[in-house]
């Protein structure tokens, strides 16, 4: 007997199967409700990460293009696969009289960046700071290493405040 | 009206050359509209099959090219066109390439025999249902060619799965047919569709009726290599079975294929069970062509059922289909065939 | 559920040539010369108040000096883990027990050993290039005197 | 008659090479299979098309820089890899973490293990070939990658955990957006059930298939919910607590049967069992500091150290050999993943290649923990 009752237990569990799915598809058909895909180039404008997105290091400039890394390589040392390279010279500070170090290249290597954050708990100056973009594509591999200060960009004055 | 379309196509041509030639010009044309109807109702079911698993899948489908998406289908098939064909070195060549051909054809012979509407059928055998069946077994072939000659394991696989899995549910298709033949005494599909009239199979031979449609969808879907059997391609554990090494149109004839094959049986579902063209009560019976519109509502709709198994259900193993064939699906049959006979006989259908 | 004390005494009384340590951590940990690897093995196994039948881990490590074969055994039952060490101070053509027939779960970890490290285990059937491709022969990449150019030095 | 036909017939064993790209194969797994028409007679593994030989980076690594490559060994329980170098480190030095930040882990593990499990379920749906269920699937997690986004900034690679605490504390959203997800969840748990479990082609094609005892599932050293499914008791949450799961009350689930279905059931359980504790857990986060202050150089005293949590494939040990410099000498990750690829071959022997793929779903791998 249990070959009829086999029967009628395997349609009725298809059909309550069945009945799942029929349910999303009227709905969805109707009413587009259910529907959780992202259409993704089309809201590019809309779309907005969250703030502790990790989409890639930025270093912070201010309005005057000054930014507050100082060159002490600290994120350079924290970073476990190299990322990051600091090219620094020195240079006489008119008012104490004493050679600062400053930096001429903060290079940034997004391909290699695991966005463990390392870098950025160890930096003492609050110079370097997630930004939020994820669009890095790039159609060739050297187009991701890139200079984190800006051209032309100074130090900012320790007595500003700090961000 | 349309109808003397067909007829001042027939006297132009005749007026334009003898009767033996215009005839055969007339079978070509006919050739060359169904090839046209075959590409495009592959396409647009293709198109369909994405739009509705879509919404299954609380996805969207297709929806950039052309309005909802419609034209997307085409740009595949231009992509699919322009593609190189590529194959394995040690392929079975003559074979390899014949293969699509057998699916291609013996779904465009089996499309011949379907009534579109009352106007529209090619070829109105007086064994059309027997016809219908056999030619769509030939279709086999061209999977098993192709599983066989692409020189792939994969493809063997699939190809030697295909022809268990036909020999099984051909039987069961056929049988499921067979019970309703009982019931309409006939096998020319016109005259099946005519008798439906007064109404339709699946009423008024109830319990064995709806018993036979059961088993022809389940069958239906085996027939036409679908979730939940599709073990030929079984994109799990054989990548893409016995299509593994085709590529370019080859691919696109086996994709198609596999679309029109649904439709077909779709088609002999409709035909057999809801009464073909007729529309329901015969409301527009007076009106010419409208029988396309019934038919084509009632076609989508069965394949929307099959859309809605393979977008549900998980794929058997090789050994439960065969259970499922032998086990279950052929002794209730046969028992069906008795009681759809002792119905007939007793006069119980209504 | 036994300390720690206990455990070392219990198994110093079944198998003789051990060496202890570990008695205030979490785990035991005893070294063994590798000619009684497999004695102590079966022992810990076939204990009905040990039992330590289930093999957490199988690392490879190389000692400097010497190579060797960490295991950590864990009982089922009483949950107490243990840790044992035997050494090679063959570093040309280390050669370990298998103890694969003992612990069906040490193959697969004896062959990642192998390739890493270059240990051999005796009467392991399929000592084959597990992880590396099969025709790797730049020598053993997780001893310490491996160099590699692609490697980032700090 | 079959004597005569097996003396007339030639067969032929023969070999097929499944993967490393293969869809059932989850990734890069390479199996060469030794099959008898559709019969499998024999799984030889070929590993390591992934490999980044993590252990060996590890060693020339500081103990922080470690935790951000753990990520990347069960990409779909990074927060419990992380926890596992992180506690190893606290015990290690005796820092003292606040409950706060037991309690965020302790959540973040469970969120892990739903969108871990949730994933799986999808793909247990798509190897037997239903394909919606992996959408299904996605929308929860979806939700879950939302939460951990908006708390750790990343969805997949969470790199939450930082020695003696966690990175950032926790959004005000956080509780109101578990809260959700937990009434979201308990509606569509029973929908897995009614999709799939209790779909006759799905039963039949997972029961009595792929069986391993409890002395073989203990003897090849399976573990999490594939060696739960065979009746080892084998919860590191249960047996070594760690972070609040002493505070918590959940159930160990433990199937007897010891088939792909027992496994199937146990995964479906601990979602149950996970949802459970975020409920008991998500109204009373304690206050307090969710990061204590560490030492800028870490350096681990002499020793050997080992640490298990359990990840949602099973128990992922890290085993250190300190030699107190401020990298490990060694570093061991023991993978839950390996450990129970290794039972593949007994599972499988004399099962289709249908089996094949329906087990290696039930046995849940990623491919990068395997591999390391």
């Amino acid at each position: 007997m249990s070959y009829f009752s086999d029967i009628i237990n395997g349609t009725k569990s298809l059909l309550t199967g069945m009945r799942i799915t029929g349910k999303y598809f009227f709905v969805n058909f109707l009413t587009r409700r259910d529907v959780i895909t992202e259409q993704y180039p089309d809201n590019l404008e809309t779309l907005k990460m969250f703030d502790r997105y990790r989409g890639e290091v930025t270093m912070y400039h201010n309005e005057n293009n000054e930014h507050r890394c100082d060159a002490c390589t600290l994120c350079e040392k924290a970073c476990p696969n190299g990322s990051i390279e600091i090219v620094s010279d020195k240079k006489l500070n008119p008012e104490t009289q004493r050679n600062v170090r400053y930096i001429v290249k903060h290079i940034y290597h997004l391909e290699m960046c695991t966005m463990c954050g390392l870098c950025i708990e160890a930096c003492p100056q609050d110079a370097i700071q997630w930004g939020q973009n994820f669009h890095h594509v790039q159609y060739d591999r050297g187009k991701l290493t890139k200079v984190l200060n800006k051209p032309g960009s100074t130090i900012m004055s320790k007595t500003k405040e700090k961000k | 009206m349309i109808l003397n379309v067909f007829t001042d196509i027939h006297n132009l041509l005749l007026g334009l050359m003898s009767a033996k030639v215009a005839h055969i010009t007339e079978l070509v044309l006919i050739g060359v509209a169904y090839l046209g109807i075959f590409a495009v109702l592959g396409l647009f079911l293709v198109w369909l099959e994405r739009r509705v698993a879509g919404f299954f899948q609380l996805r969207l489908g297709p929806n950039r090219v052309g309005p909802s998406g419609l034209f997307q289908t085409i740009a595949d098939a231009l992509k699919l066109v322009t593609k190189e064909l590529t194959g394995t070195v040690k392929a079975d060549k003559q074979l390899y390439k014949i293969a699509p051909y057998f699916v291609i054809t013996t779904a465009l012979m089996t499309m011949a025999l379907i009534p579109f509407s009352h106007e529209i059928q090619a070829f109105d055998i007086n064994i059309g249902i027997f016809f219908l069946i056999s030619v769509s077994s030939i279709g086999v072939l061209g999977i098993f060619l192709a599983g066989w000659s692409s020189n792939n394991k994969y493809s063997l696989i699939g190809g030697m799965r295909t022809g268990i899995q036909m020999i099984s549910y051909e039987l069961s298709v056929g049988m499921a047919v067979v019970t309703m033949v009982v019931l309409a005494g006939t096998l020319q599909i016109s005259e099946i569709v005519e008798l439906q009239k007064g109404g339709w199979f699946i009423f008024t031979g109830h319990i064995p009726a709806i018993i036979a449609f059961m088993i022809f969808m389940i069958a239906g879907t085996a027939e036409s290599n679908r979730v939940p059997f599709d073990l030929v391609e079984a994109e799990s554990e054989l990548g893409a079975g016995f299509h593994t090494e085709y590529s370019g149109m080859r691919f696109a004839y086996y994709f198609l294929a596999e679309f029109v094959n649904m439709f077909i049986i779709a088609s002999i579902a409709v035909v057999l069970f809801f009464g073909g063209w007729l529309s329901p009560f015969g409301i527009t019976d007076a009106i010419p062509f409208a029988g396309l519109f019934w038919f084509s509502v009632k076609v989508i709709a069965v394949i929307f059922i099959f859309m809605w198994f393979r977008w549900t259900f998980p794929r058997l193993r090789i050994d439960q289909l065969l259970t499922l064939e032998w086990k279950y699906l052929l002794p209730i049959n046969m028992v069906n065939i008795v009681l759809m006979a002792l119905l007939v006989w007793l006069g119980l259908t209504f | 559920m036994m300390t720690n004390t206990e455990l070392k005494n219990k198994i110093e009384n079944l198998v003789n040539g051990l060496n202890f340590s570990g008695e205030e951590s979490d785990f035991l940990c005893v070294e063994v010369p590798k000619e009684i690897l497999r004695e102590l093995m079966t022992t810990l196994r076939d204990d009905t108040e040990l039992s330590f039948d289930y093999l957490f881990a199988l690392t490879g490590v190389d000692f400097g000096n010497e190579l060797g074969v960490v295991y950590h055994l864990e009982s089922v039952k009483s949950r107490k883990l243990i840790q044992i060490t035997v050494k090679t101070e063959d570093r040309e053509n280390p050669s370990i027990d298998s103890i694969h027939d003992i612990f069906p779960a040490a193959f697969f970890n004896e062959t990642e050993a192998h390739e890493f490290f270059g240990i051999i285990f005796n009467n392991h059937p399929d000592l084959k290039h597990l992880f590396l491709p099969e025709n790797w022969d730049k020598g053993f990449p997780m001893r310490k005197d491996y160099t590699d150019i692609n490697m980032l030095v700090r | 008659m079959e004597e005569y036909l097996t003396s007339k017939l030639k067969t032929q064993e023969y070999f097929l090479n499944m993967g490393p790209q293969h869809p059932a194969t989850h990734g890069v797994l390479r199996l060469l299979l030794k099959l008898d028409g559709e019969i499998v007679q024999n799984i030889e593994m070929d590993l390591g098309y992934i490999h980044r030989s993590i252990e060996k980076m590890c060693e020339r690594d500081t103990y922080k820089q470690i935790i951000h490559l753990t990520d990347r060994l069960d990409y779909l329980s990074s927060h419990m890899n992380n926890e596992a170098v992180c506690l190893l480190v606290e015990n290690a030095l005796n820092i003292e973490i606040t409950d706060r930040i037991k309690v965020i882990r302790t959540m973040m593990s469970e969120l892990s293990r739903i969108a871990s499990h949730v994933l799986w379920w999808g793909v247990m749906g798509m190897d037997t070939g239903a394909l919606t269920s992996f959408m299904y699937g996605f929308r929860e997690r979806e939700m879950i990658n939302d939460i951990f986004e908006e708390t750790c900034g990343a969805r997949l690679t969470m790199n939450y955990n930082v020695i003696g605490g966690v990175r950032y504390d926790l959004q005000e959203n956080f509780v109101k957006r578990v809260k959700d997800f937990i009434v979201h969840f308990k509606k569509k748990l029973p929908e897995y059930d009614k999709l799939l479990s209790n779909n006759i082609i799905f039963q039949k094609r997972l029961e009595g298939i792929g069986y391993i005892s409890k002395e073989d599932a203990i003897a090849y050293g399976l573990n999490g919910p594939t060696a739960r499914g065979s009746g080892v008791s084998c919860d590191v949450r249960k047996i070594h607590p760690y972070s609040a799961y002493d505070r918590v009350d959940f159930e160990e689930i433990l199937f007897t049967e010891g088939d792909s279905y027992a496994r199937y059931r146990v995964r479906i359980r601990e979602m149950w069992e996970s949802l459970s504790i975020l409920e008991q857990l998500v109204d009373k986060i304690p206050d307090g500091e969710h990061r204590v202050k560490t030492k800028a150089v870490i350096k681990l005293p002499v020793g050997d150290y080992l640490q298990r949590v359990e990840s949602a494939r099973g128990d992922f040990g890290v085993y250190v050999k300190s030699d107190g410099q401020k990298f490990p000498y060694r570093l061991k990750f023991r993978s839950p993943g390996f450990a129970n690829l290794t039972a593949l071959n007994k599972m499988t022997k004399g099962l289709k290649i249908a089996d094949l793929v329906a087990i290696l779903s039930t046995i849940d791998v990623v491919v990068p923990d395997i591999d390391r």
